[in-house]
């Protein structure tokens, strides 16, 4: 067993079995840990891809700053005790849940393993990106040459986000009972 | 004004008014919609002057404005449009209504006057690129778009039973246009399976469809032809139009009466009749009973109504089916005067409906049985609204003779008995038309409306500007109809 | 000079009408003294222009003046043009001459009515849509005359429109004349589907196959008894007489009802290729002529024995143009323009003078009071009996004469007339009498106030009594083709005896009214035709509509609502649906999207990849 | 054993994206639901690096980092609504906000 895909059935078991804690589990504290896990995993998975950056951002940006967001959340709502929630619905609404994603799951299952490898549209092999000074410098230079419109509207977006946050949270008035 | 450009402005021109309107102080929105709609009545015929005045047919067909532009062209979708004789007498005609419809008082320009007069806009842009599609799919696009401002119209600033109305609307006009949008599909298809490609512009599809068998194209002709009959609307597709025209606000009636009816008629010229020839022809015998079965039946109608919108609705349905009547005698002839009469039609309409608004501010309401003698208080009113009759009777000399008296001349050689019994609606219109008239304006005024009657004016002198443009198009119509019908 | 004599009266009519309007705007009143006169003026001016013309008209044929293209459709193309010949020539003069008379008493007539200004736009509308139907070209311009001088009629029957009763006459008026217009219309269609053409020059040439040229004359015929007032349309004439007498005179006497017979006259090649069309209106023309004369001996309203008399002369004339002889038909058009509008002119005088009172049998002795009057009118009376040597004497007798002797003709024709005679006679002397003689019948008030009428009224009095006086000497005044005698029978027999019927429909009056007290007879309805018209075709009419209002509100609408119930009530089952929960409409996507999936892989692998 | 391949990492993608799915139907906690959401978008961002290894490409990287962007407005939108929601009803049950049914 070669190291890939040694490296690949760990993370990817880690990534499967943390995704189904991540919904099993009643309190939300675990759930969000469990989370964390998923997030490191997946960091994982991007790198036996050869794709460093996005590794190295799904660390910082979702095992970072979501999830902070998250707990930070959690705790500011005292939420950190466990919810019944999953009990709430009834034993045919999940039966049937289950049994329609397991079979969406199928089809895309099969659908994955149908398919041929495609002829490749582009040149970029990892020796390529090699030479021109790996993973991080080859995205760069896309990003800020051919995408830097797009680059640049995504700002918009995170301004929109943070206009929308701060108004739906904000106290509404200062006579209003109780808070946070 | 040449090529392109005209049209392209043509249609944007009404979405800048539209997005100015949103910017301008509520107080100002009445005044400002008329003025903005006045100039770009203006504008367009300007813009089309060439195509209108030009002093032969041969001359005014080098204005034809043919465009169009790729969409999705792995469909074969585009956008077209063509600027002609026909839509270009259209295209004034709506901005002549929607200037008619802002020149109406009421609770829209006080609830929501910005909507209202955004509306108002986009329906014109609407309406003339719906005129102007040459294309399937622009056409099923801007026919659709029409419906939204409707919806608004008597959804938001409607009479007492507007939900039920509006559903009704709704129901109907989908139900046609859904049925007009499948047989565009087996249209298009069929296109498609002749020539390998995919294409929704009229000009390719008429290189094919015209030429299918009989059979094939039975089905796509009763769908388009449901959609029109429904919005013209023929008898016995015409169960929604009452309640939607009493209880539209005014303006609203005004657009679905003088306007809207036409697209009816539009996608009668430029659909069913190019694209299904030999269908039509061979129900033609039908088609033309149904035309005069509407004439007569809408009038007998009205002949019962006893108030003031309901009967104008019905007399609308009987005088479109006049229109009917002249483009299923399926001759170049018959269809030219068809356009005519439409033309006269949406003048008439516009200015019995203005007319009827303005009786309807001062005394209140137009029901036949209470309210009269009216005349002596409003002279110019009545005055303006007696020539209006006039012509809806279509009495020689106005604008709707010519229009009706070619229309019969023509079907009398499709179809003598037919034609003779659309032609009795005549009678029954000089009756229903009279009697609205006799009821509102003349009799011993009424003791419980008359003192506070009293104390309100004549028209104001801005809306008898607009009476006398519109009396203005109907008498020169009346003297010199061959304005409107170069085709 | 053909257009000018058109312009004056449009001219006078937009003048007056602007004037009226913005008048009433503000208002204030128009003075009816300025408006009367511009529009007496305007009819002068059309007056001399109608002479200038005449005189300009070459002796053999017309002339005709092309104004603009009306429209153009195809291979039809419509002008607006005027044309004159003998024919119009002879109504222009009678229209314009007899029509600024008439405007001319109307002055003094309205004065003190405060919606003069109107009264006298609409009369100058009138004038101006009766020259168009006379001079107009084409079939189109004479029908928009035809339709106008309704309008027209319309508008001055209801002229008091406050009153109910009047608007309802001027509205039982037009609708009775476009059933007419239907026949027009249709028969325009005919005319055009044979000849190509709407032009009246290519109309009159043109030859129809046998049933088409009877179902033409027909209709045209229909059109005449609309506006001609022939049985079965003819019930709407008495009851215009809610209009301004003057007006009367002018539209329902004199112009505008005999544009029937016009019609027949101009029309009268075509006309006269039918057989059984010309049978028809012979036929229908002498049962008018003695049915109303029948009707008018028991009326008791002034104007409406004058009015049913009016349809009883016309009778005359449609016989006159169903027996060929279209030539006496006019001849008599123009001898009754003078006479009749005379008398409803004496009529005016009379009821302007009593202030109102229309019933003859609240008259009586009026000669003394009202000389000008009474000898005019007496020059109409014996001019409508036919007493030699007034104009009406020869015109009937003409009638009387073609009706026995041409080829069309009958004895039985003959006999019907005659008896219509006599009984005109009766009836006309009995108004006379019981107008003018006798002792008053009224209020010793009123009687002592009636007075004569001013100059302006006198004046077309005494103008038309000239006329109706001298009229007849003129002769037949257009020449058209007379039908060939087949029986011979000397003029003079048939002259003598029509002045013996008038003498003795007079005598009888004479000896029935003359003696001592007249006791009152109230108006009999004696045929009843209008009650049965109204319940036959008002009701008819009306239960045809509810039966559509029926089929409306059960049927049609009762189909959008079932198809309004099933869409509710698949909403409502598809609202089951609903549970409003975003999870569960995922779920439900989720299901949706798999079986989508799944259906579409199916298709794909068919093609072995996607 | 066989060699390490990319589709393999293809349907690692699809079980998670499935178990977020199953995670967003059935869970009633809109936190966790918005944690299910993550899940989702990181299968899919996956499968973005995947298809960009298969198609010797680098757009599917490029996707990744917008998708990221997203993710982050996304959740800190979601959360506000769920502070804010939470405020007015003093729950984070989304059977709380049946709004949308008549």
């Amino acid at each position: 067993m070669d190291f890939p895909v040694l490296a690949f059935s760990v993370f990817s078991t880690i990534a499967i079995l943390g995704s189904l804690l991540v919904i099993f589990k009643k309190n939300p504290v675990s759930s969000a840990f469990a989370l964390v896990l998923v997030f490191f995993a997946f960091a994982g998975l991007y790198a036996l891809l050869g794709a460093h950056l996005v590794a190295a951002l799904q660390i910082l940006v979702y095992a970072g700053a979501i999830m902070v967001l998250f707990v930070f959340v959690i705790m500011l709502l005292n939420q950190d005790e466990p919810v019944h929630d999953l009990e709430a619905t009834g034993v045919i609404y999940r039966v049937v849940a289950a049994l329609s994603v397991a079979a969406l799951g199928a089809v895309l299952i099969r659908a994955v393993l149908s398919g041929k490898s495609p002829v490749p549209a582009g040149s970029l092999t990892d020796e390529k990106i090699a030479s021109l000074g790996g993973n991080m410098k080859a995205i760069s230079e896309q990003l800020f040459t051919d995408r830097i419109f797009h680059f640049e509207l995504t700002s918009f977006l995170l301004l929109g986000a943070i206009v929308a946050t701060v108004t739906l949270a904000k106290r509404k008035s200062s006579g209003e009972e109780g808070g946070v | 004004m040449e090529t392109s450009s005209s049209l392209s402005f043509l249609l944007t021109i009404p979405l800048l008014a539209m997005v100015i309107s949103w910017v301008i102080p509520k107080a100002l929105q009445r005044l400002y919609a008329i003025f903005g709609s006045a100039l770009i009545l203006g504008l367009t015929v300007y813009e089309t002057a060439g195509i209108l005045f030009s002093a032969t047919s041969e001359a005014a067909k080098v204005f034809f404005v043919d465009q169009r532009l790729e969409w999705v062209s792995e469909l074969g979708m585009s956008v077209g449009f063509r600027l002609d004789g026909v839509s270009a007498w259209f295209l004034i005609l709506s901005a002549l209504t929607t200037l008619v419809a802002f020149s109406t008082r009421g609770s829209w320009y006080r609830k929501q006057p910005r909507l209202f007069v955004s509306m108002g806009f986009f329906l014109l842009f609407a309406l003339n690129s719906a005129f102007l599609a040459t294309d399937l799919i622009t056409f099923y696009l801007s026919y659709e778009a029409v419906f939204i401002p409707m919806i608004f119209m008597v959804g938001v600033w409607g009479e007492n039973q507007k939900a039920s109305a509006v559903f009704r609307f709704f129901l109907m006009s989908f139900a046609g246009s859904i049925l007009m949008l499948v047989a565009m599909f087996q249209i298009m298809s069929m296109h498609h399976a002749a020539t390998g490609q995919w294409s929704s512009h009229l000009a390719d599809i008429m290189k094919v469809v015209p030429n299918a068998p009989v059979e094939s194209l039975l089905w796509p002709c009763v769908g388009f032809f449901l959609a029109f009959a429904i919005k013209v609307p023929l008898v016995p597709f015409h169960g929604w139009l009452k309640e939607v025209y009493v209880n539209a606000p005014m303006p609203g009636t005004i657009w679905m009466s003088a306007i809207l009816s036409k697209l009816g008629v539009v996608g009668v010229i430029r659909f069913v009749i190019p694209l299904f020839p030999a269908v039509i022809k061979e129900y033609q015998g039908p088609l033309l009973a149904v035309s005069a079965v509407s004439v007569i039946y809408a009038a007998l109608l009205a002949i019962r109504s006893s108030e003031g919108k309901t009967l104008l609705a019905y007399s609308s349905i009987s005088h479109l089916g006049f229109v009917m009547l002249g483009l299923f005698s399926l001759s170049a002839e018959g269809s030219n005067a068809g356009v005519l009469l439409s033309v006269g039609h949406a003048v008439t309409s516009a200015m019995l409906f203005f007319l009827l608004h303005q009786v309807e501010e001062r005394s209140g309401n137009v029901d036949l049985s209470t309210s009269k003698g009216l005349a002596s208080n409003y002279p110019t009113l009545f005055s303006g609204l007696f020539i209006a009759v006039l012509a809806s009777v279509s009495l020689p000399g106005t604008l709707n003779f010519g229009g009706e008296f070619l229309v019969l001349l023509n079907a009398y050689r499709a179809s003598a008995l037919c034609t003779i019994l659309a032609a009795t609606g005549v009678i029954l219109g000089a009756v229903y038309m009279l009697r609205f008239f006799q009821k509102l304006g003349l009799g011993t005024p009424g003791s419980a409306n008359h003192a506070d009657v009293a104390l309100k004016k004549d028209l104001s002198f801005a809306d008898l500007l607009m009476v006398i443009l519109l009396v203005g198009i109907v008498i020169y119509g009346g003297i010199n109809p061959g304005i409107f019908m170069k085709g | 000079m053909i257009t000018s004599m058109i312009l004056f009266p449009l001219a006078g009519f937009i003048i007056n009408g602007f004037w009226t309007l913005w008048a009433a705007r503000n208002g204030s009143r128009v003075s009816s003294r300025v408006s009367g006169a511009i529009a007496t003026s305007a009819m002068l001016a059309a007056f001399v222009s109608a002479w200038l013309a005449r005189s300009q008209l070459p002796a053999s044929g017309s002339t005709e003046v092309e104004i603009f293209r009306w429209f153009t459709l195809g291979s039809l193309s419509v002008d607006f043009k005027l044309r004159l010949d003998a024919l119009s020539s002879l109504f222009t003069l009678v229209i314009t001459g007899v029509g600024a008379l008439i405007h001319l008493y109307s002055v003094s007539y309205m004065e003190e009515d405060e919606g003069a200004g109107k009264y006298f736009a609409y009369l100058n509308l009138f004038c101006f849509m009766m020259l168009n139907l006379v001079l107009g070209g084409t079939l189109p311009q004479v029908f928009l005359g035809w339709e106008g001088v309704g309008l027209a009629s319309y508008l001055l029957i209801g002229f008091w429109y406050r009153e109910e009763a009047n608007v309802s006459a001027g509205q039982k008026a037009f609708v009775m004349n476009r059933i007419g217009d239907l026949g027009f219309l249709i028969a325009m269609f005919i005319g055009y589907k044979y000849s190509g053409s709407l032009d009246l020059a290519t109309i009159e040439k043109v030859v129809l196959p046998a049933g088409v040229g009877t179902s033409f004359v027909l209709l045209v015929f229909l059109a005449c008894t609309g506006k001609s007032a022939q049985i079965p349309l003819f019930t709407w004439l008495p009851d215009a007489m809610a209009g301004p007498t003057p007006v009367s005179a002018l539209i329902h006497a004199a112009t505008m009802v005999t544009s029937g017979v016009y019609l027949l006259a101009r029309l009268s090649p075509v006309i006269s290729q039918s057989t059984t069309g010309m049978t028809v209106i012979a036929g229908i023309g002498a049962a008018t002529a003695l049915i109303t004369a029948i009707i008018a001996c028991f009326q008791s309203d002034i104007k409406k024995v004058l009015a049913y008399s009016t349809v009883s002369q016309l009778g005359f004339m449609f016989v006159a143009c169903g027996v060929g002889a279209f030539g006496a038909g006019v001849f008599h058009v123009m001898t009754h323009a003078f006479f009749k509008a005379l008398l409803f002119l004496g009529a005016g005088s009379v009821i302007h003078g009593l202030h109102g009172e229309q019933d003859i049998f609240k008259m009586g002795g009026l000669k003394k009071k009202l000389p000008v009057t009474f000898w005019t009118f007496t020059a109409g009376w014996a001019a409508i009996l036919g007493m030699p040597p007034f104009s009406g004497f020869f015109s009937k007798d003409e009638i009387l004469h073609q009706a026995l002797v041409s080829g069309s003709g009958s004895v039985i024709l003959f006999s019907v007339l005659l008896i219509a005679a006599t009984l005109t006679a009766f009836y006309m002397t009995r108004l006379y009498w019981l107008v003018f003689f006798g002792g008053p019948r009224m209020d010793k008030s009123k009687f002592d106030h009636a007075h004569e009428s001013p100059v302006a009224m006198a004046l077309p009095l005494v103008v038309l009594g000239l006329l109706s006086l001298a009229g007849g000497f003129a002769g037949e005044p257009v020449h058209l083709p007379h039908p060939e005698a087949v029986r011979s029978t000397p003029a003079w027999i048939i002259m003598v005896v029509s002045v013996l019927a008038a003498a003795v429909g007079a005598t009888i009056a004479y000896r029935r009214y003359s003696a001592g007290a007249v006791s009152p007879e109230a108006a009999r309805d004696v045929f009843r035709i209008d009650s049965i018209y109204s319940s036959l075709f008002g009701g008819g009419l009306k239960a045809t509509a509810s039966a559509t209002q029926w089929l409306e509100e059960r049927v049609v609408q009762g189909l959008i609502r079932l198809v309004a119930a099933i869409t509710d009530l698949s909403g409502n089952m598809i609202r089951v649906l609903q549970v409003g929960s975003a999870q569960a409409y995922l779920l439900m996507m989720i299901i949706g999207l798999v079986v989508m999936v799944i259906y579409f892989l199916k298709g794909v692998a068919q093609y072995g990849n996607f | 054993m066989t060699a390490f391949e990319p589709w393999m990492l293809l349907v690692v993608s699809v079980v998670v994206f499935c178990i977020g799915l199953l995670g967003l139907i059935l869970r009633k906690n809109l936190i966790v639901m918005l944690m299910s959401i993550e899940l989702m978008l990181n299968a899919v961002n996956l499968c973005f690096v995947t298809f960009s290894k298969m198609h010797q490409l680098l757009d599917g990287h490029l996707t990744v980092l917008f998708v990221m962007t997203v993710a982050a407005a996304e959740s800190a939108v979601g959360l506000g609504l769920v502070i804010a929601m939470f405020r007015n009803l003093r729950s984070v049950d989304s059977d709380q906000i049946q709004l949308l049914r008549d």
